[in-house]
């Protein structure tokens, strides 16, 4: 035994030296990300494979961070412009741009792309469901077709599914790809892949942007699931760059020599849509009871360390459309119970589900605390943690026996508010993402007419969105429980970090440097 | 001839318990609570796709035509798709298997090696101060749950001391600068065939701390039973009899008790190649071991239900070959099995 | 002469072993073959042999807890073989057994009045007070008290388990026991209080005994008349008094030599067998003892000797004796 | 004859035994100890709510104290508190786990060793099936399937452990089979339902006993396990495997406490059952006594 | 000059019911070439007197005193490793149940080999020929085939023979047997007596021949010391104790047996059961069974007295004849 634990720990001294000897010829830069890539075909995937997409892969257009100018800058495509019906669309590609596999980028190669994710017609590719044909006009000129108008300049700078890859490329189908294969025209190259471990991307050293001095050859992302060795990783410099920590250890963080701790507001916030169509939940006065029982500063304060704000209707505080004067919900429990007596629950006495997906701590912690305050107006609530899909299905099948409360994350798929309006709460014949079940024509119109009128008048779109929110929270279809904040950690001796809400956790490395 | 019709019986019993499984797996796969096309389809995806989906992937077939495409597809060597990565699953298999074997067959290994020695002496010497500590050690062994000795070890070994890295395969300076060239997936055995000794002494710190939480089941459970199974044997009349006959403690003991005790030590080594990719499921993810384990609860957050089903197929296949193994490696031993 | 109580007429029982893949391959052993006797009420009738000569086959065939392949039994002149398995069951009651070690024919987990009344339960309806009267009586009748309703079997010596044994299997007034080597896990002073206690039952009760046992001693003193079984076969039958007088068959000449006696001025020739009893599942051909006998003729290598009798009360099956008759 | 008194001490031997081995002793009340906070929780404990989950920021994340010996967790409950009510759940899932995996599989192994012949081979293959799985493996898929929760689970875990049961009970009762008293209660004409409940029944007891307290502890360490990768109970309530992984977060950043007692809960609780069954095991046993 | 002597053994046992007094004073010789029958009922001793001369009691077990001499030697004061140069050796032992006694796992000839080359030199080969010398003289047909024959392929007959050859592979001068023939068949156990007397007379090998059977005593001893609850009570010549038994006790058991010619009478029985061992007995042990109990018994622990030249008896009825 205790030659065994000698031998054991000569070995493990013996392999001590080969931890520190960290060739530095390479300027690297390692992103530890908390989940595996799933899926990384660019025309299917969906998920957080982006980070990588982001750097592999470009779009014809890129949608600038908040507080740009310009909403679009170029990308692939030099310049475009619209029809005045909004109908065609004709976009001038960047001269000079090769794949990462040596073919040219030209107007083939872009219809190709898309045209192959349109006919996979996964993940995200429903996006370009205006689309009727996309043409080669010229070596360098593609225009689009569409079905019904479209803003398709913003379509085409999506961080998922808008991903130009080579004419190659495109006749290989997801499994190449997943086998650790791409042809992008993106300034990093994968150059390895160990599933669920690690990826290595080189820079492409053909790049049409160029490269200079300080911007890194390798990035390395490494597959971290646990926040405690990510969060050790940044403090040692094992990393550079992460994020999704726990909310409470962002502060001691914040601290830390070496480290900055990145806050900016994200496009995605945290609702609990309220069924609207099922006892007790049915009934206005009581939903609006549950949007005074919820404990929103006690959520915002203490789960979310302060690093979110309290959500004001749906639409997120940096996306136009958002309702700065709009009314906000507080934690009233006596107006929660006068509310519920007026609605016939006196005492409340009844019971309610809240679901949330399975492994999601916060939104788990959400149905805690305000299950706690639920329960003293005497309303009992089941937290029910579910597989996504699970939960899902549950609300699909029959909006009568579905949950009443159901946490949802939204996050705009190209970013417009009209995404989070007629996602969340236009009616459906058959629900899909309403899961409130809700249904007022009025607030139907509205939206329709802020869409129309987006393109010509943003003013009064804006003006129409608010509308349609106030007659929302009136209803209060849902508790709209917190704007989430981006909060990404990065080394202080990487310069050039700014963070791009419209790609979510994305990092363009090209931009940094050390 | 009697081992051969053992064989026979043996490897038959095999092939029907294989087929049991396979159909016992299919139901539990169909039971699934959700849309498998749905989940196919990614997040948020629309009707339409999603029933294209379900067309795709057969599920509006009838189950009995669902279940001949399923066997056909195991037969064809195919385990599927993961509806949530789209990876092929036997890609993904080839990597995480050999990396949960590796670290389970190190668990063995170190179980064996620490477990029978301690677990003779244990037995020969009942009553002991050594015996007392020894029945501790293992009960201990098989009560402590591994996910949380992963973590008192990572507190131990990497917070505290130091010593050991706090999970992972491999460096990743090794795999920037000393890649390992893959081939059975094994990491010391690729790292020693390329002979990148770098390598494979990183792969091997990287191997030690998850190899030592996961043994500690099988560890209590390979003394527990040599410790048990000697202590039988020490009191059978023959051990009476060779003492009688004047043969010294350590004759008996390491030749004449050990052969006999070592038969329910054998049968131990399937159990605690079980119980090692038991903790291995829980263990993998805390080590972030990219194995199947690790693989399995993630496939188990996202309903990822091919995935799971083919992780239950091949691993159980492969706890089926290892309880082949060890019963075939026991009839061999054993005269009466073998001549009888 | 009345009717005998038990006729058995060539019995015979063949086992199949199994083997191979799906139990493909069988191998039949012959545990009796064509056994025949009688006994008469109220006689004793010893069975003697060596391990694995059928005896305590021919037991379990005769209460049909295994089933014969072949012969027939006849109780009271009833066809024990043509009962339904309930007409069965209720014929148990008649025919008893007493198993050779007290302590595992006696279930550990009941008590002395539980033991007793088990048969009763089983074929009586009774109410309590009788039940635990007729209990009380069968105790004392084989030389217990009532005190030993609350033991369990570990608290007892072995004569007297094996009493309370004896006194479950006389709960039901059986006309016939089998007593299948009741004594050879006792001491010899305590043998000795158990088959007093047997002849007296037998006299008291007019019971008849079927005695099984390897021990020649013990046959000669409680048995009327002797059967001695070799690999599944009667060789010779004779009375009591005549087989010890007059052995004829070389295997009982042999068995009763290799008998120890305790009388060290004894100087008998002792004949000592050579070899061990072949296995049932592969037999010799001819005599199944020719192997060992030291009379081994050739045509004992060939031909099965047929049973014949020699005197009048006295059947050997051994070619030595073709001539007689 | 005075032979009694020598009986007496005969016949509470087993007790007798079990008393005298120090281990199983102090693992017995170590269990009572669990057991009774488990059950008094709501008396024992000022935080009562907090262990039934309801939170109390201001405790938040509070290091071990006089008023928290144990902590607090992310939400500010009490973990002593939370531990208690975690008894409740982890170890009625144990216990409830192998008493159904008990009810289901002695009967079927019972029927299958006094019957044999095909109904014995059927059954026999069919549990070579269940057994084929690595533990914990097929009760992930089942659970996976069924959606996570407190029942689930348990159903998950017993619907993969009977067959242990099955194989010990048929095998227990092949062997007492074969025992004389069983010859002897055919021979006397007792029926095969009384033999099975009468004779079979009490004898193959004991073995299947001392297994199941011996599993208990193990049951208790798989659903833990379930409980560990979020198969197990559902917030807000907790059993001590969720209350592990609800820590696991925080362990390596200063926050020991809230993984650190729940996993030694665990631990003790595994551990003195093992000692408890190891101490029946030689109790049951005549021929293990000596090993005491 | 005894080979063997046992002078006041006592052996205790701790039991979970207190301690067990398995041995009360047993006193013994055996002569070189003699074979000595130690004869009684269960319980009496008889093995634990066989292990303790071997020093392989149980652990529960221990020599509270006497001494055992063998030669020169007290057995009972050499230390384990002298211990081992004595056992199988010197002084060698067969079993009940040859079936457990031979390690299933390993062939004869290894089995008989390890012995060998525990106590005897000599090249693989020379062990080798002795082996199967060895094995042809105790009966085991084609020696050269047995060596390599597993237990399990042996009957019971031979797997004894297999046991003697085990004991004699050092040539000891003692074998200690204990119930050599009780697991056999009859004829069986004839032919194992017949082999035991034949190495007793060709190799003048002592034997202590441990047995319940009063037969068997009868058949193969020159010398029995019978023995009641841990004590021997009666002792002599194999003449002398069959002709002529002076104990209650041995009376009683000779009686109990059934003889040609008991036919139709009732045996003679000795009432009671044997005492547990657990009990303090401060007279004579078989009191409370014997028909000839007197007061004194009760109290006075009967000492050995000798009736003649080669017989003892312990039994007071006798302190009359002796003394007076």
């Amino acid at each position: 035994m205790k030659r065994f634990m000698f031998i054991l720990l000569s070995i493990a001294i013996l392999a001590l030296p080969l931890m520190t000897t960290v060739a530095q010829d390479r300027n690297v830069f390692v992103y530890g990300h908390p989940v595996a890539f799933p899926n990384l075909d660019p025309s299917s995937g969906n998920s957080n494979e982006n980070v990588v997409m982001g750097n592999v892969y470009e779009t014809l257009t890129f949608y600038n961070a908040p507080g740009s100018a310009e909403i679009l800058s170029p990308k692939l495509a030099v310049s475009w412009e619209a029809s005045e019906d909004s109908l065609t669309w004709t976009f001038n590609l960047r001269e000079g741009v090769t794949f990462h596999d040596g073919a040219a980028l030209n107007a083939e190669a872009v219809k190709k792309a898309l045209d192959r994710t349109i006919t996979i017609g996964e993940g995200s590719a429903w996006i370009f469901g205006s689309i009727a044909s996309i043409e080669a006009v010229d070596e360098l000129v593609v225009q689009f077709n569409l079905s019904y108008a479209a803003p398709l300049d913003l379509i085409l700078s999506a961080g998922y599914a808008a991903w130009i890859m080579s004419p190659n490329a495109a006749d290989q189908d997801s499994a190449w790809f997943n086998d650790g294969n791409a042809a992008g025209t993106g300034p990093y190259m994968i150059a390895s892949n160990e599933p669920g471990q690690r990826m290595i991307l080189e820079a492409n050293p053909d790049y049409w942007g160029g490269w200079s001095e300080g911007q890194f050859d390798t990035i390395v992302y490494e597959i971290v699931e646990d926040p405690i060795v990510l969060e050790q990783m940044i403090r040692s410099g094992d990393a550079d760059f992460t994020y999704s920590l726990p909310f409470d250890n962002y502060g001691p963080l914040a601290g830390a020599d070496g480290v900055s701790v990145v806050v900016t507001p994200s496009f995605q916030n945290l609702l609990i849509l309220l069924n609207t169509v099922k006892e007790p939940t049915s009934s206005q006065l009581v939903r609006q009871a549950l949007s005074y029982s919820f404990p929103y500063a006690d959520v915002v304060s203490s789960l979310y360390a302060g690093l979110g704000t309290q959500a004001r209707g749906p639409i997120p505080a940096n996306m136009w459309g958002h309702g700065a004067e709009l009314m906000q919900f507080s934690q009233d429990l006596d107006k929660a119970r006068e509310l519920l007596a007026e609605a016939g629950y006196p005492d409340g006495g009844f019971d309610l589900v809240y679901t949330h997906v399975a492994a999601d701590l916060d939104e788990q912690q959400v149905g805690e605390l305000w299950r706690a305050s639920l329960a003293e107006i005497g309303v009992d609530l089941e937290i029910r943690g579910l597989a996504w899909q699970a939960q899902w299905d549950l609300a699909l099948n029959d909006p009568a026996n579905a949950q009443d409360a159901f946490g949802f994350y939204w996050w705009p798929d190209y970013i417009t508010p009209n995404s989070w309006l007629t996602g969340m709460f236009v009616s459906e014949d058959e629900p899909f993402f309403n899961l409130s079940y809700y249904g007022n024509p009025q607030f139907d119109a509205l939206v329709q007419a802020a869409a129309t009128t987006s393109g010509s008048d943003r003013a009064a779109a804006e003006a129409m969105y608010v509308d349609a929110q106030r007659l929302l929270l009136d209803d209060a279809a849902a508790i709209y429980v917190v704007d989430l904040p981006d909060i990404h950690v990065i080394r202080d001796d990487v310069s050039g970090y700014v963070n791009n809400p419209g790609y979510p956790h994305v990092v363009f490395f090209y931009d940094l440097s050390r | 001839m009697a081992f051969l019709s053992f064989l026979i019986r043996r490897l038959g019993l095999s092939v029907f318990v294989f087929v049991g499984v396979l159909i016992l797996t299919f139901i539990v796969s169909r039971v699934i609570p959700s849309n498998p096309a749905a989940l196919y389809a990614g997040a948020r995806p629309r009707p339409d796709q999603v029933a294209a989906i379900e067309k795709k992937l057969g599920l509006d077939k009838p189950l009995v035509e669902q279940f001949r495409v399923y066997v056909g597809d195991l037969l064809g060597g195919d385990l599927g798709e993961s509806y949530h990565s789209r990876r092929s699953i036997n890609t993904d298999l080839r990597i995480f298997l050999p990396a949960t074997l590796e670290l389970v067959i190190a668990a063995v290994v170190i179980a064996l090696v620490l477990g029978i020695p301690i677990g003779v002496l244990a037995g020969a010497y009942p009553r002991s101060a050594f015996d007392y500590a020894t029945r501790f050690v293992a009960v201990a062994g098989v009560s402590v749950p591994s996910f949380w000795l992963a973590l008192i070890a990572q507190f131990i070994f990497f917070s505290q001391l130091g010593w050991l890295p706090l999970g992972s395969r491999i460096s990743r300076d090794a795999s920037l600068f000393y890649p390992v060239a893959l081939q059975t997936g094994f990491f010391l055995i690729d790292a020693a065939i390329s002979g990148n000794w770098q390598a494979w002494l990183d792969a091997l710190h990287h191997l030690i701390l998850p190899a030592l939480v996961l043994s500690a089941y099988p560890v209590g459970v390979t003394i527990r039973m040599t410790q048990a199974s000697m202590l039988e044997v020490l009191s059978e009349t023959y051990v009476t009899a060779a003492r009688a006959a004047g043969l010294s403690q350590r004759v008996i003991l390491f030749k004449l008790a050990l052969k006999n005790a070592i038969m329910p030590t054998l049968t131990v080594v399937g159990l605690s190649f079980a119980y090692s990719i038991t903790g291995a499921f829980l263990v993998e993810t805390i080590f972030s071991w990219p194995g199947v384990g690790k693989y399995v609860t993630e496939a188990v957050l996202n309903v990822d239900f091919p995935v799971i089903i083919a992780v239950t197929l091949v691993v159980t296949v492969v706890y089926i070959l290892v309880n082949l193994l060890v019963d075939l490696t026991q009839a061999f031993v054993d005269p009466r099995v073998r001549l009888a | 002469m009345a009717e005998p109580l038990l006729t058995v007429r060539d019995l015979s029982m063949t086992y199949v072993r199994r083997f191979g893949l799906f139990g493909r391959g069988a191998q039949p052993i012959r545990a009796l073959n064509e056994v025949s006797f009688e006994i008469n009420a109220g006689e004793t009738l010893g069975i003697v042999g060596e391990s694995g000569c059928g005896k305590s086959t021919l037991a379990r065939c005769l209460l049909r807890l295994l089933r014969p392949s072949a012969g027939s039994i006849l109780f009271d002149s009833m066809d024990l073989l043509a009962l339904s398995d309930d007409e069965m069951r209720l014929m148990r009651q008649r025919m008893q057994i007493l198993l050779q070690n007290p302590y595992s024919s006696l279930n550990p987990r009941m008590n002395g009045f539980d033991l007793v009344a088990e048969p009763l339960r089983a074929h009586a309806a009774m109410s309590r007070k009788e039940m635990s009267e007729r209990v009380a009586s069968l105790l004392v009748e084989v030389g217990l008290t009532v005190d030993f309703m609350s033991r369990h079997p570990h608290q007892l010596s072995g004569g007297q388990a094996q009493r309370i044994a004896l006194a479950r299997a006389l709960a039901l007034n059986p006309a016939f026991v089998i007593l299948d080597e009741p004594t050879s896990a006792l001491d010899v002073s305590v043998q000795a209080q158990i088959i007093n206690l047997l002849i007296r039952l037998q006299r008291q009760r007019g019971l008849t005994y079927l005695f099984i046992t390897h021990d020649l001693s013990v046959i000669q003193h409680i048995s009327d008349r002797v059967a001695v079984m070799y690999l599944g076969k009667i060789v010779e039958e004779t009375s009591s008094e005549e087989v010890f007088r007059d052995p004829q068959h070389p295997y009982t000449q042999a068995l009763l030599s290799s008998t120890p006696t305790p009388d060290p001025t004894s100087d008998r020739q002792r004949i000592i067998l050579p070899g061990t009893v072949p296995s049932a599942a592969n037999p010799p051909a001819g005599c199944a003892f020719h192997p060992r006998c030291a009379h081994v003729m050739d045509r004992c290598r060939r031909v099965v000797p047929a049973q014949r009798n020699t005197k009048a009360d006295h059947r050997v099956s051994c070619h030595l004796y073709d001539s007689a008759q | 004859m005075k032979t009694r008194p020598r009986f007496r001490i005969e016949s509470g031997s087993s007790a007798w035994f079990l008393l005298r081995d120090r281990a199983a002793l102090i693992s017995m009340a170590f269990l009572i100890f669990v057991a009774l906070a488990a059950v008094f929780a709501p008396l024992l404990t000022p935080y009562a709510n907090q262990g039934r989950g309801d939170p109390d920021l201001s405790a938040k994340f509070r290091a071990p104290s006089i008023e928290h010996p144990f902590g607090a967790d992310g939400l500010g409950r009490d973990q002593v508190a939370r531990l208690m009510f975690g008894a409740r759940r982890s170890l009625s899932m144990g216990l409830i786990v192998v008493l159904a995996a008990m009810a289901i599989g002695t009967p079927i192994g019972m029927v299958a060793g006094y019957l044999g012949g095909w109904i014995d081979e059927a059954i026999m293959r069919v549990t070579d099936i269940f057994l084929a799985f690595p533990p914990l493996l097929l009760a992930i898929a089942i659970a996976a399937a069924l959606g996570a929760s407190y029942i689930n689970a348990v159903t998950a875990i017993a619907a993969t452990w009977w067959p242990w049961y099955a194989r010990l009970a048929r095998a227990q009762t092949l062997s007492v089979r074969e025992r004389a008293y069983i010859e002897a209660a055919r021979s006397i004409g007792v029926r095969d339902r009384v033999i099975i409940r009468r004779h079979i029944l009490p004898n193959i007891m004991t073995p299947i006993i001392v297994q199941g307290t011996l599993d208990v502890g193990t049951a208790i360490l798989v659903a833990a396990g379930l409980s560990f990768i979020g198969l197990g109970t559902q917030a807000p309530f907790a059993d001590w495997g969720v209350m592990i992984s609800d820590g696991r977060l925080f362990f390596l950043s200063g926050r020991w406490w809230m993984s650190t007692f729940p996993g030694l809960a665990i631990f003790l609780t595994a551990m003195a059952f093992n000692f408890l069954g190891d101490g029946v095991r030689v109790a049951a046993d005549p021929r293990l006594r000596r090993l005491l | 000059m005894a080979l063997l002597r046992v002078e006041n053994l006592h052996v205790r046992f701790k039991t979970p019911f207190g301690a067990l007094r398995a041995l009360r004073g047993i006193d013994f010789d055996l002569a070189r070439g003699d074979i000595l029958g130690l004869v009684g009922e269960t319980g009496c001793g008889k093995s634990v007197t066989g292990r303790s001369v071997m020093r392989l009691l149980d652990e529960n077990a221990a020599v509270t005193g006497g001494r055992i001499f063998f030669e020169d030697a007290d057995l009972l004061r050499l230390t384990e490793g002298e211990m081992h140069k004595i056992r199988g050796n010197r002084i060698a032992m067969i079993f009940q149940d040859p079936a457990t006694a031979l390690n299933p796992l390993f062939t004869i000839g290894q089995q008989i080999d390890d012995v060998q080359r525990t106590h005897r030199a000599g090249s693989t080969r020379d062990r080798r020929r002795a082996r199967l010398e060895l094995m042809a003289s105790v009966g085991l047909p084609d020696a050269a085939q047995m060596a390599d024959v597993y237990p399990h392929q042996l009957s019971g007959g031979q797997q004894q023979r297999a046991m003697i050859a085990l004991s004699l592979a050092a040539e000891p001068d003692v074998i200690i047997a204990d119930e050599p023939t009780t697991a056999l068949d009859v004829t069986i156990q004839a032919q194992i007596l017949d082999l035991l007397r034949r190495l007793q007379r060709e190799r003048s090998i002592s034997v202590v021949l441990i047995t319940h059977d009063l037969g068997i005593v009868a058949e193969t001893c020159q010398k029995v010391v019978v023995l009641y609850a841990g004590r021997v009570v009666e002792k002599g010549t194999v003449e002398a104790i069959f002709a002529d038994p002076q104990h209650p006790y041995t009376r009683g058991l000779l009686a109990a047996l059934p003889r040609p010619g008991s036919r139709g009478t009732d045996l003679k029985v000795i009432p009671g059961n044997v005492p547990s061992g657990l009990e303090a007995i401060d007279g004579c042990a078989f009191a409370p069974r014997c028909e000839f109990v007197m007061e004194r018994c009760q109290r006075q622990l009967p000492p050995l007295m000798s009736l003649a030249a080669e017989h003892q008896a312990a039994c007071l009825l006798h302190e009359a004849a002796v003394h007076g």
